[in-house]
């Protein structure tokens, strides 16, 4: 899960990072109202889960209330890459002498955590990674120790080799973000950029946390910090009915059981020239509920033309997913055509069933793929 | 012979009261899996289908039965948990089914089983099938044959798929593998090939990728390097949007890596056919496999 | 750092501990209202830095309003062990229908935190472990890993055979003890006991930590901990001065660099029949001011006959020990003789000048300890 | 020959810019002991006494000067940390003198340094000296003389009052040894029983204990097995109360065990003679030692 930059510096700080105070405006009034509070100068920040807010005019320095009233007003209701900017974090401003980049993510290489760092900060590290990368220095955290004082320290000094000052204060960050990292159960966590100020103060002025969805039921609070505003209804009905769905741009729906075979039927649609509507792993039941849960979420894009199952057995016997799929389409009122493609054990009583229906039954991936596309049209 | 299983495999089903591990444990032992223990905290002294004996700790199961494997089907604030426990016990070998076990969990037992010598397959896993061997997971037993074949991949039901395609082909399978589908896994990529790639019986194989990470990158160049073996792959993905997951917590392009067309790109110049759909498999590989 | 009952119990709770509420009182008036505010039945309890507090009375079931009374009079005051009760602990009664201990501690051997637990609970463990070892068992815990699931449980149905559900929570228990353990730098941590009531729900309701002094600033909060009541007003002072000192019963005061060879000197005059009235390691230095402080500590006791001075020089200079003692004895008014033994670089230079002054000097450890037990009277 | 060391020790000093480590540092070098570096962060480039390159990190100092051996003069919260970066950067051999480091800072450490093959000394102890060999740490070499007596304390002042006493008896030492007074040390009395037994130079050894732990008994049942040198003992605290921490932060007598008085049963029980005096150590030593 993704969540604002204002949350991940609310993480930060309760693990005692160096974040600058901030609160978060929903109006051009309440953000001159914080503004107000903190002093001048500030920086009006759009809260929107994307990348490049600054380019896209997302982010602006305040020197005057005028200026807040103005910035707010033109940064709320801004769409950045399709997301609308519902909030502002107001933040006080503070001198940069030098910024710094500080990051951990999971290495599956590895398979410990990774600090990556660097004394280019402030830009996007993927550019600087593919372009300069031996301007970025590595980590790997062993996770029976932590992240170590002398590896931080280490760190720390290669960042900043002429002020131990500095490398000290970017090593403490380092510790500190990687057991925020650790007890938030995030994925991802990034400072960018670490700035020192001109009396060399350091503070961590921009922030960005993933955290791991596998590892919600341990973190009941997290679950307050997802925007709704900001997930596709769509998404928000899947997971609420704990099913896998991304939503696509295509009109033929599709519905799978197992990722990797989602995954390969969207691909097998897209090269026969159609264009799948969406991915969707039912998983391994044949309950009738997920079903009509999945059909409903699939049915409430206009765009979606054609209905695909992909079904492979398994152990999960045929006849009963069949059973499953009559169940659920019964008891709905659908207008478009679904293709049922139905493998494993019981495939022919499953298919059995339903040529008694008017679902299209096919023998193979590639056959029910065909037939989708044509019955989109 | 296989890869990571023989006839000496006895295992442990950690979770065995439970739906998922019976119903699973019942599979594994019809197949002729020597299922010799179960494990559920609370239920030792039990008999499950009056056939294997339940025990509260992997421990007990493992010094009453001579046990060196365990199959894991535990929720997933357990997971680690019980991997950490099968290791402890002496379990050489743990197969963790399990769905949706916190990245960061893998992370820190990963050293805890390297350090007690333990192979770990998944979590998030449909495990092994040696067809005619054993049976470790929850692969359907319907779809295999006894072969020359291996096959490694990091999907559940497409495994099955291709699986399927193989055997209809008249190609047996020596070791149908499933990683898994999670950033963090015991058993890679490179590890199955190697085991592969050493197993006599073994004369090609097939590795089903999808997007995420570079495990099939790092496959490529190791098969480059060292396997003469026919290898023919397959990615899935090459139509999932950057920064989504798709399903499987490993699954996501992110930062404009770990696509399907990299991925395919690093396998080809690999010489490693990849075909573009699943059907295309078998004959990609018959056409290089010459028998 | 020896905390008190609800100080630990203070911590434990931060921790996720099942700890019953209860306050602290320090008069009658307040315990009753306490008790009032909790509700009846309750427990008082004293709140002394000792064990053997139930023997002694100092804990007391209270069913009524009236009992709240009578017992808090009864324990304000009391004399546990030399220990006098100015605080005590209103906490609800629970009924017990099992008791278990649960303990950690430093263990050198193996070098990590050792678990025990018992279904002995409630007794004094150091007895159980004398009379039937057997009923304790034990768990060294990796500090890479920390106090793992299956080790947990592993105890938690050792203890508990044929009850999961209360053998979950003892594991949860003891997890959570492991955490506050390690996150408060304890050096022992004590759950006796940890109780079921009939509804099979579990609860700490006594504690017992000892916080590592060598970790105090890593906590600074914990200083306030600090029941300066419960401590000896010289051992206060050299405390405040960062001197190693234990006040004991004899009458030759004893200053020595190192500890080790300070319990020498204390054995020795031991051995000479004389009786040490301190230990006290002023450490490395020659530092006049450190030796004034640790005279004034010394000297506050009207017992103390002689004083006698044991240096090995090592690499400090015997003549620098020798003018730091004749610059500390000089500045004070002292009315006992004072015998100063110094050796190492430069012995002869410091006795030559120790010579011009009323300090009496020996020459070997044996020769100084006896001297002083004879001016000592 | 010594134990531990011997004339390949190459040493880095911890902490060489600060009071303590600079003087002792100069103290090591005056005795001939090959320091190599000095290592303060944020110091790098420096030089110090015209002798010695100071760098930022151990890992530069060993790589740059083959060092082998670190000793640690820094401040207790950063002690263990650099007991860390002194094993991962290579160091075999770590005597940290740093007195008053938290006691779960070296449970942390102790698996840190096992995995990395380094041997600890310390911490808060006064380190080791071999007459004519080397010297690491603080005790003072006026003192001692070589020769074929092996000295392994928990003390300090106290080991230098011994070592006083045995070189005017005219009896040399090997090595003698502070392992510190800490309840959680590196190397402990049975690491060092065991060396000064191996060691072919070492003729007869002395053994300083105090009260605390129950490390003299473990030593005592080792001597008793395995040892046929003769051994002398000294335990301090015999008139130390219950319940209170002299000085040392192992020096504890708690819940009864841990006394004096034990140590001493148990030592004499395994043959050991244990002085009264520490005046009686170099004649109950005499005694039993048939030259």
């Amino acid at each position: 899960m993704n969540i604002h930059e204002y949350q991940a510096k609310e993480i930060f700080r309760s693990f005692g990072l160096p974040v600058p105070g901030g609160k978060v405006a929903t109006s051009v009034e309440e953000a001159v109202a914080l503004a107000g509070e903190q002093g001048l100068p500030v920086m009006v920040k759009s809260q929107v889960l994307t990348g490049g807010r600054g380019k896209a005019g997302g982010v602006k320095f305040c020197a005057t209330m005028e200026d807040v009233k103005e910035n707010a007003e033109k940064i709320l209701g801004l769409d950045i890459k399709g997301h609308i900017v519902r909030k502002v974090l107001v933040t006080p401003a503070v001198d940069i002498a030098s910024e710094y980049y500080i990051g951990m993510l999971i290495d599956r290489n590895s398979k410990r955590v990774l600090l990556m760092a660097s004394a280019e900060g402030g830009v996007e590290i993927e550019q600087v990674a593919k372009d300069t990368p031996e301007l970025i220095f590595k980590q790997t955290i062993d996770p029976r120790y932590g992240l170590l004082d002398h590896e931080a320290l280490g760190m720390g000094m290669r960042l900043c080799p002429d002020d131990i000052r500095k490398a000290r204060q970017l090593a403490a960050a380092m510790q500190k973000l990687y057991k925020a990292f650790v007890e938030s159960d995030a994925s991802l966590a990034e400072i960018n950029p670490f700035i020192f100020t001109p009396d060399g103060t350091g503070h961590a002025i921009d922030a960005k946390v993933n955290l791991d969805d596998n590892a919600m039921f341990r973190h009941p609070g997290y679950e307050e910090l997802r925007d709704l505003d900001e997930e596709n209804p769509a998404e928000r009905r899947a997971r609420e009915a704990k099913l896998s769905f991304v939503k696509l741009e295509g009109n033929v729906g599709c519905l799978v059981n197992g990722a990797g075979l989602a995954m390969a039927t969207m691909d097998l649609v897209k090269y026969y020239g159609g264009q799948p509507a969406n991915f969707l792993d039912i998983g391994g039941s044949s309950n009738p509920e997920k079903v009509v849960n999945a059909l409903e979420i699939i049915l409430s894009d206009p765009e979606v033309k054609a209905i695909l199952f992909n079904i492979f057995g398994g152990i999960t016997r045929c006849d009963d997913v069949a059973k499953g799929i009559i169940a659920a389409t019964g008891s709905m009122d659908i207008n478009v055509p679904i293709v049922v493609r139905l493998t494993g054990t019981n495939e022919e009583e499953g298919r059995a069933l339903l040529a008694e229906t008017d679902l299209v039954p096919a023998a193979t991936m590639d056959e029910a793929v065909q037939k989708a596309i044509e019955l989109a049209g | 012979m296989a890869i990571f299983v023989d006839e000496n495999t006895r295992v442990v089903v950690q979770g065995i009261t439970g739906r998922d591990g019976g119903f699973h444990a019942r599979e594994m032992m019809a197949y002729g899996t020597q299922v010799v223990a179960g494990v559920t905290p609370g239920r030792g002294g039990q008999v499950f289908d009056d056939k294997v004996p339940v025990y509260d700790t992997v421990a007990e199961a493992v010094r009453e039965h001579d046990a060196n494997t365990s199959v894991i089907f535990v929720p997933p604030f357990g997971a680690a948990g019980a991997i950490c426990e099968a290791a402890d016990a002496g379990c050489k070998l743990i197969v963790c089914i399990t769905e949706g076990v916190p990245t960061l969990d893998m992370v820190k037992v990963m050293p805890y089983i390297q350090e007690r010598g333990a192979r770990l397959i998944g979590p998030n896993c449909p495990g092994l099938l040696a067809p005619g061997i054993a049976k470790l997971g929850i692969l359907p037993t319907s779809i295999v044959k006894e072969g020359p074949v291996g096959l490694v991949s990091r999907s559940g039901t497409l495994t099955y798929e291709v699986v399927y395609q193989l055997t209809a082909a008249g190609l047996g399978q020596t070791t149908c593998l499933g990683i898994g589908g999670d950033p963090v896994i015991g058993t890679t990529f490179m590890d199955a090939i190697m085991a592969f790639n050493e197993d006599p019986r073994t004369e090609a194989f097939v590795m089903i990728g999808e997007i995420g990470g570079d495990a099939e990158e790092k496959a490529a160049a190791y098969i480059k390097e060292h396997v003469k073996k026919p290898v023919v792959s397959f990615i899935a993905g090459q139509t999932a949007p950057p920064g989504k997951r798709m399903g499987h917590a490993g699954a996501i392009v992110s930062g404009g890596s770990g696509t399907a067309a990299e991925k395919k790109k690093a396998l080809e110049a690999a010489g490693i056919p990849v075909a573009d759909r699943p059907m295309d498999i078998v004959p990609r590989l018959q056409e290089i496999w010459k028998r």
